[in-house]
């Protein structure tokens, strides 16, 4: 069962929209404006009725998988819960009608949360002040690296290189070449932890930063964090920390303590805002206090119950994004905070470790595991015991898939081959995650029967596996100016 | 649980987290029922003064608009909102094809070849371009022409800070110019020369980036139709309440031959073994997780839910509601600057330049606006904050909330 | 794929709610009621927390077909679009949160708006006075008949019988039973009209009224309608409107013009209200002046702009519920009646009865049309031509169920055989009109070439047919105490 | 499309409508946009007045409670409230088991052997619960004992009126008696001796029928406990909003014995050739489309979208979370009565009967209470409009959403 596009199912005259006149005494765009100006080819937008839209989109939602249906056990992710009860609260009008530019006496209660948001996150990394204003947390990675940037230059330290660990997510590197650095890696040893070792050769008045999570993205705690703290701001670089494994140890540690500089955190994770398919989420960043002066503008802040926005801060490094941040985002994390409360996120972070230990447990002997455990929120496995039968992680995927599971992530950390992560939060129950080793067996056991059904799958979906190369060769074609169909877009029949 | 991992106690699995940065607990209150927590939120809500629609006059980058009841009713979908990003594309068509829509209709708009599947903002969208000209060009400057949005030069200086590029405020190209960056209309609401603008882009070497609106793109030349090499803007017009400023969403198109240099995520079709059509990710090796610190952009999590809010809105009006809504804007703000205008000590900003749906007005005594709120009129904004020049200006923007009769009341709240 | 019962998944120790404390200073229940008012035996309903509930839910509703997705040619049903805006005006804080028993002058929007939906729906079907109270279409067609019983009765006219026609829905002869009227059928003529010949045999002092749709159940309009009309008055019985088949004439022609003296609507019919899996919908009942003085109270009044209630209607046949009927699904219907407007209506009717007819002619030659055409918004065919290949109405109705159509109206009405009842509405394009006619005719082939396909149908649904008899025997045995299988619900397993 | 029927024009279509009937046009306004609607119907909504929840104490069977917001996101989905009632079970499953498992759940709550998948309101299931005596027994006349609710007495008359079936107040059944029926609590929220008329019901070889609020049933004995024949009640507080009055749902449950003398519909368990279980309706025999005017009544449509409504609210609560619900309400009311008696000129207006969380006070100046909506309070109901032995008589409700604060500003704005 495929859809046509939206597009595709135009017809002539068909309309969902009936909008007011103007009623007013007024001139035509075309009588008014020069006609350099006016656009002489409509648009090829679809024409559709409003049942033909909701039906459209309705049919569209049967095709996705998610977190309100399946187990998602993506490892990196975070895919828990999103009470309804934040969706409730950030579409409250007074908070989703107001227009960033009304006066501040006039969104007291806005900036009321977002300076209570800003204590509980402090509370919770270990840190001074925190930042609302990233939208991701790719953006949120950036943001504190080019406050760590300017710190160093505001001392006329002009560091050139970031050192980022080979298990580390795309976006750290990514982050940091966008700041104009030069990332170097830094290997991990055999038990998965960064190699002290090889840390200590790369360290040198050039480094800015190490980026490092911990949990890391092998879902193992970077046991010798003070070690590693010492030496690096020892040579006067700064520790950044990817906060998106933030879900393992609320109320149990703090990465502040640890000795980190800024943390970012993936409030689209730990914090329930919904992934949305792919956002909006929000990445706020906090920060120890040598860095508050380069804090993003303007900060909130609050003097004898009265909130202010502060745009006078001489050494910020300005603007991240425009207005606030995803304040909708923001209203979401708060609500759900206040629900959990300081007991609830301890709780929610020990239930995931616990979830994410069983779940291991289960499949121990199905799969390989290149690191000891206990692990934290997630672990990583590895699907290479089962290339002797031709069967390869991405078919583990798909054969998940078609179990009616979402798929752990495949591939990554790039350090383990055939790598399966798998993270099931704190969301799932013990019947969810028995169903799930349940299915891991199966389809180990079909690996060796009959690893032909695992190459098909998924057959019960709306499409089979899609041919991503051919895909690619088109669109190579295309950009090569070698066709005319640009693969990344419906185009109108005729010119 | 514990017996079947062969533990004793939870503690048992923190053992490598060292005993010193152990915490005993969260410094914050208790958590509370859902009743309560609501009521904690709402009083917050409260605290905060909601204009209504009609009423409100006050633009710069983020306007209310009608949005149709089927946008929530799509995008509030648990299908679609409590989604990931759609990397198992079997199990994901959904939002893949919602992408892939979205994507279209933003190149239709744009009237260029290929757009992505969105960016976090319009600023950022805009210093994504300016990094995209960068790296095409070699070039380590870019020239902002006229009043682009201040915020958007913030954040655009905040990306090339960071990167060594060299933000310029001017009209003329040099030989180090990557790029010539536009807003049409620009932050006051005035049309610019967007032909001549691109041409002189063009004629240094350097490439044209047009900020639009796309709800001004029902009416105005298209930046495809001027030459403009990429199109950046803020969607938040189609379909986005205004949320205090976001969550909205930035989208980008460009010419075929700088789609490899686009940030973030796209969606392209592909067919399975029975030949069904279908979505797939595509051109990854631009991105983060593939190329790390070699990608085109470091986005990741972009802003899906709302550009799918965007294909919903645009569905529903197509092309000629689209038309209408720009018509309706247009000719209730022209009404409106007129009666603006006949009043004693008030005048255009710009007489002689041309203007859509949002105007500056220059104000002799701009004390008679501090009454507004009071009548419950969120009135014009105040651009005097970002431009010294432009001390006793402000810009009302009109669109086809504001009823006749909302205009009627602002005149007379003026005048008394 | 099936659901276990959310009583099933139950966990000990589960919970979604977490609730506020009393708070005050007060005894417990068990402190200050007499034990034998105590409750023993806690009941056994399920321990979920919130994820599995929406998880629960969210796939369950995956499990059904809708029309916010399907196509749904169920006749006498008038499955169309529920525009979204009528859900949102329903939702308002300023309806939905209103207490029945506030002050009139603290309601004055509401009564507002019930005084105008009267106003219009009187437009519609040309009568004086409408009560907005029955819940539903049944309800209101007993409502009418019991004000039509009093109206006799008030004028020592003690009339005991009600005629139906044979086509007529099965609630119009149970409504004329629930009020202790005798029932008796008359004869349809071979043209799908009433017989008036029939009708005139049976016509007596003792006859209160008639009941009759127009267009009738078989989606014909009774040409003969005013003689009718006037044969039932002669007598002094009257003339009942059962207004399912609105959707067929608003704009064109109106009920009260016929000769009707009441009419009830389904708003979840022809006024877009939803279904809602089963109701709620409303039946209000409109009358022409003889029968005003009955009405329900309270009635909606308005004077010099102030709106209240009239509770001192000595005529009256007291309340047909509690409160003022459904006031959120009268809300959904004004908002589609604003919206729409007298040219939007007229519109609806006209595209619904042009579907109808186009729909018709397409299938015309695959399945029995037992009436000649035209018809108005429906139609009924006939299966019986395939019945030489052991193929009955059911099993086209479950070859549409798996070409993802739901199925039409099957064995009614009850006087055509193999009965296939279809009514497209306004609501479905060319495109689907033209899909669903392409899958009977392929369903019609089938039927030739391969009957046991069709028996076997649906195969791609959650389950297969399911064995209604057994279900019925096992029913029976727990009635007659010879099991304890209830059937009709879930039972804990310990007692 | 016209041509493919093989007619000229619309009106070929409509031959067999006499022209004496046509009409031209609706006497009603051109319809109107979207935004346009909503501003009128707003206007509507602006013109009632909202109290809040914590500061309304009125009840008299339409109750102010905490509806989680799981309720709304369940019973907002399109495929249930856009679905038809279920005749295809298996494109129908979804609301099938739903309704299976609100049954089920009636049916625990009332201690009862089976309920059925909802009625219109608390009156009506009222009504049809006498219709079945009526049948059962063979007998015209059903007693009503105590404080019923005055709404519901009215619809019991109507029905029984066109039925002709007698309704008596009083407490003893005689031989002709159908049915005893008794409110528990009642109308005034006081709670009745069940026991004893459920025995002198059966005694008089009448049934007995328990018309219960669902929540008080996580503290009261359930009918089935105290033996009565058939239970019935309004289900409003198990998660629907107030809405003036509806839609809410009715519903009904009985004894294995009386099974085949419900109306409406049921939902059983079935199965198919795969031994897959699915849910179908069941005993259809007993229902109009088949039984026609032999039916046991005319229902059709039901409140199937409310009853799942109660579900997904009783599912949320959980036993526990539902005692928590009926014992706070218990507790501030018990609280709010001993300081409303304290209050001079006040006094319980039965001070030796028990009650859970509505509760008679007898007011010597009532004139009082009328100053209570300008402190945004609704305040409790004069019962003496249907009782004229209750002059002076108002009663109260408490639940969860009236926290402390809310109780100390109503006895605050009492006394001053
Ligand atoms: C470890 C890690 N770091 C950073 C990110 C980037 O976050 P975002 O996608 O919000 O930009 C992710 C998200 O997947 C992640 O898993
Ligand atoms: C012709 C006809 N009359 C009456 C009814 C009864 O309406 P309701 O189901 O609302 O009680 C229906 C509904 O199916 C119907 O089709």
């Amino acid at each position: 069962m495929t859809e046509l596009l939206s597009f595709e199912k135009s017809r002539p005259g068909a309309s969902a929209a009936r909008l007011p006149d103007a009623d007013v005494t007024a001139p035509e765009p075309s009588q008014v404006l020069s006609p350099g100006l006016l656009r002489t080819k409509a648009p090829a937008l679809p024409r559709l009725s409003e049942p033909e839209i909701m039906r459209h989109y309705g049919r569209l939602a049967s095709m996705n998988y998610s977190i309100s249906k399946q187990f998602y056990p993506l490892g990196s992710c975070t895919m828990k819960y999103n009470p309804v009860v934040n969706e409730i609260a950030a579409g409250l009008p007074g908070f989703a009608s107001l227009h960033p530019y009304q006066e501040e006496d006039s969104v007291q209660g806005a900036l009321e949360l977002m300076w209570r948001l800003e204590g509980a996150l402090c509370a919770v990394v270990g840190v001074e002040r925190v930042t609302l204003q990233p939208a991701a947390g790719a953006h949120g990675e950036w943001t504190a690296l080019r406050m760590i940037q300017a710190y160093h230059h505001s001392r006329g330290d002009a560091r050139t290189e970031v050192l980022v660990p080979d298990s580390a997510h795309g976006t750290n590197p990514a982050s940091a070449a966008l700041n104009g650095f030069h990332v170097v890696e830094v290997k991990s040893g055999p038990d998965g932890r960064i190699s002290l070792a090889d840390l200590e050769s790369k360290l040198s008045p050039r480094v800015a930063a190490l980026m490092l999570t911990n949990p890391n993205t092998l879902g193992l705690f970077e046991r010798d964090i003070l070690d590693i703290a010492e030496m690096v701001h020892a040579t006067g670089a700064m520790l950044y920390y990817d906060g998106a494994n933030l879900n393992a140890f609320m109320g149990i540690c703090r990465p502040g303590d640890m000795g980190f500089d800024a943390v970012h955190m993936n409030l689209h994770k730990t914090f329930t805002t919904p992934h949305g398919g792919g956002g909006p989420g929000a990445g706020p960043v906090g920060v120890k206090a040598d860095l508050i002066p380069f804090l993003p503008t303007p900060t909130v802040e609050r003097t004898n119950g009265h909130l202010t926005l502060d745009f006078k801060r001489p050494k910020s490094i300005g603007r991240v994004r425009s207005f606030y941040g995803n304040f909708g985002m923001l209203v979401r994390a708060y609500a759900y905070i206040v629900a959990m409360g300081g007991d609830g996120l301890m709780q929610a972070s020990r239930d995931a470790v616990l979830s994410a230990n069983y779940l291991r447990k289960q499949v121990e002997d199905d799969l390989d595991m290149p690191h000891e455990g206990p692990c934290m929120h997630e672990f990583v496995a590895s699907a290479q015991n089962l290339a002797q039968h031709g069967v390869r992680a991405l078919d583990v995927a798909k054969a998940l898939l078609e179990r009616d599971f979402y798929a752990p992530t495949v591939y990554f950390p790039l350090v383990v081959p055939e790598a399966i992560m798998v993270e099931p939060t704190e969301t799932e129950n013990k019947a969810t995650l028995d169903a799930f080793a349940a299915a891991i067996k199966e389809i180990v056991a079909q690996a060796k029967t009959n690893p032909q059904a695992l190459h098909d799958a998924p057959r019960n979906l709306p499409v089979g596996r899609l041919d991503e190369v051919a895909a690619a060769r088109r669109i190579n074609a295309y950009l090569q100016g070698q066709s005319e169909d640009p693969v990344l877009r419906w185009k109108p029949a005729e010119k | 649980m514990l017996a079947s991992i062969g533990v004793q106690s939870m503690d048992d699995l923190l053992l490598d987290i060292p005993h010193s940065l152990r915490i005993k607990a969260l410094e914050l209150p208790v958590g509370l029922s859902e009743y309560e927590t609501m009521s904690q939120i709402s009083s917050l809500a409260a605290r905060n003064r909601v204009f209504p629609d009609r009423l409100t006059f006050r633009g710069g980058g983020v306007y209310r608009r009608f949005i149709p009841a089927a946008v929530a009713a799509v995008t509030s979908k648990p299908e679609f909102y409590t989604a990931y990003t759609p990397y198992q594309p079997e199990a994901s068509q959904g939002t893949l094809q919602a992408i892939f829509e979205f994507q279209t209709l933003i190149a239709e708009l744009t009237a260029l070849d290929v757009a992505n599947a969105s960016l976090y903002d319009g600023a950022t969208a805009v210093a994504e371009a300016a990094m995209m000209a960068h790296i095409h060009t070699g070039r380590n400057e870019v020239v902002v022409s006229g009043y682009l949005h201040p915020e958007y030069v913030e954040v655009l200086r905040a990306f090339s800070d960071g990167r060594g590029i060299k933000v310029r405020k001017g009209t003329e190209p040099g030989p180090k110019t990557a790029a010539v960056i536009f807003q049409q209309p620009d932050f006051l609401g005035l049309l610019v020369d967007a032909n001549t603008l691109t041409e002189s882009a063009h004629a240094a070497g350097a490439l044209a980036i047009a900020c639009v609106d796309p709800i001004s793109l029902a009416i105005l030349a298209p930046p495809g139709e001027y030459g403009a090499d990429i199109a950046v803007g803020e969607g938040q017009q189609l379909g986005l309440s205004p949320s205090y400023g976001g969550p909205h969403v930035g989208f980008i198109s460009c010419r075929r031959e700088l789609v490899r240099r686009l940030p973030g995520r796209l969606v392209g079709s592909a067919y399975d073994s029975q030949g069904r059509r279908g979505f797939v990710l595509a051109l990854a090796a631009r991105e983060q997780h593939i190329r790390r610190e070699k990608a085109t952009s470091n986005i990741c999590t972009n802003h899906s839910l709302c550009a799918l809010a965007a294909s919903v809105y645009v569905s529903y009006m197509g092309p000629d509601g689209l038309r209408q809504v720009a018509e309706v804007s247009f000719k209730r703000a022209h009404a409106l600057s007129e009666r603006l205008a006949a009043l004693p000590g008030w005048e255009l900003a710009f007489p002689d330049r041309q203007f859509l749906n949002e105007f500056p007005m220059r104000v002799s005594k701009p004390a008679v606006l501090r009454k507004l709120a009071r009548k419950g009129i969120l009135g014009p904004l105040d651009v005097h904050r970002w431009f010294r020049e432009l001390k006793g200006v402000f810009t009302f923007t009109c669109t086809e909330v504001n009823d006749p009769h909302a205009l009627d009341e602002l005149v007379t709240a003026l005048q008394s």
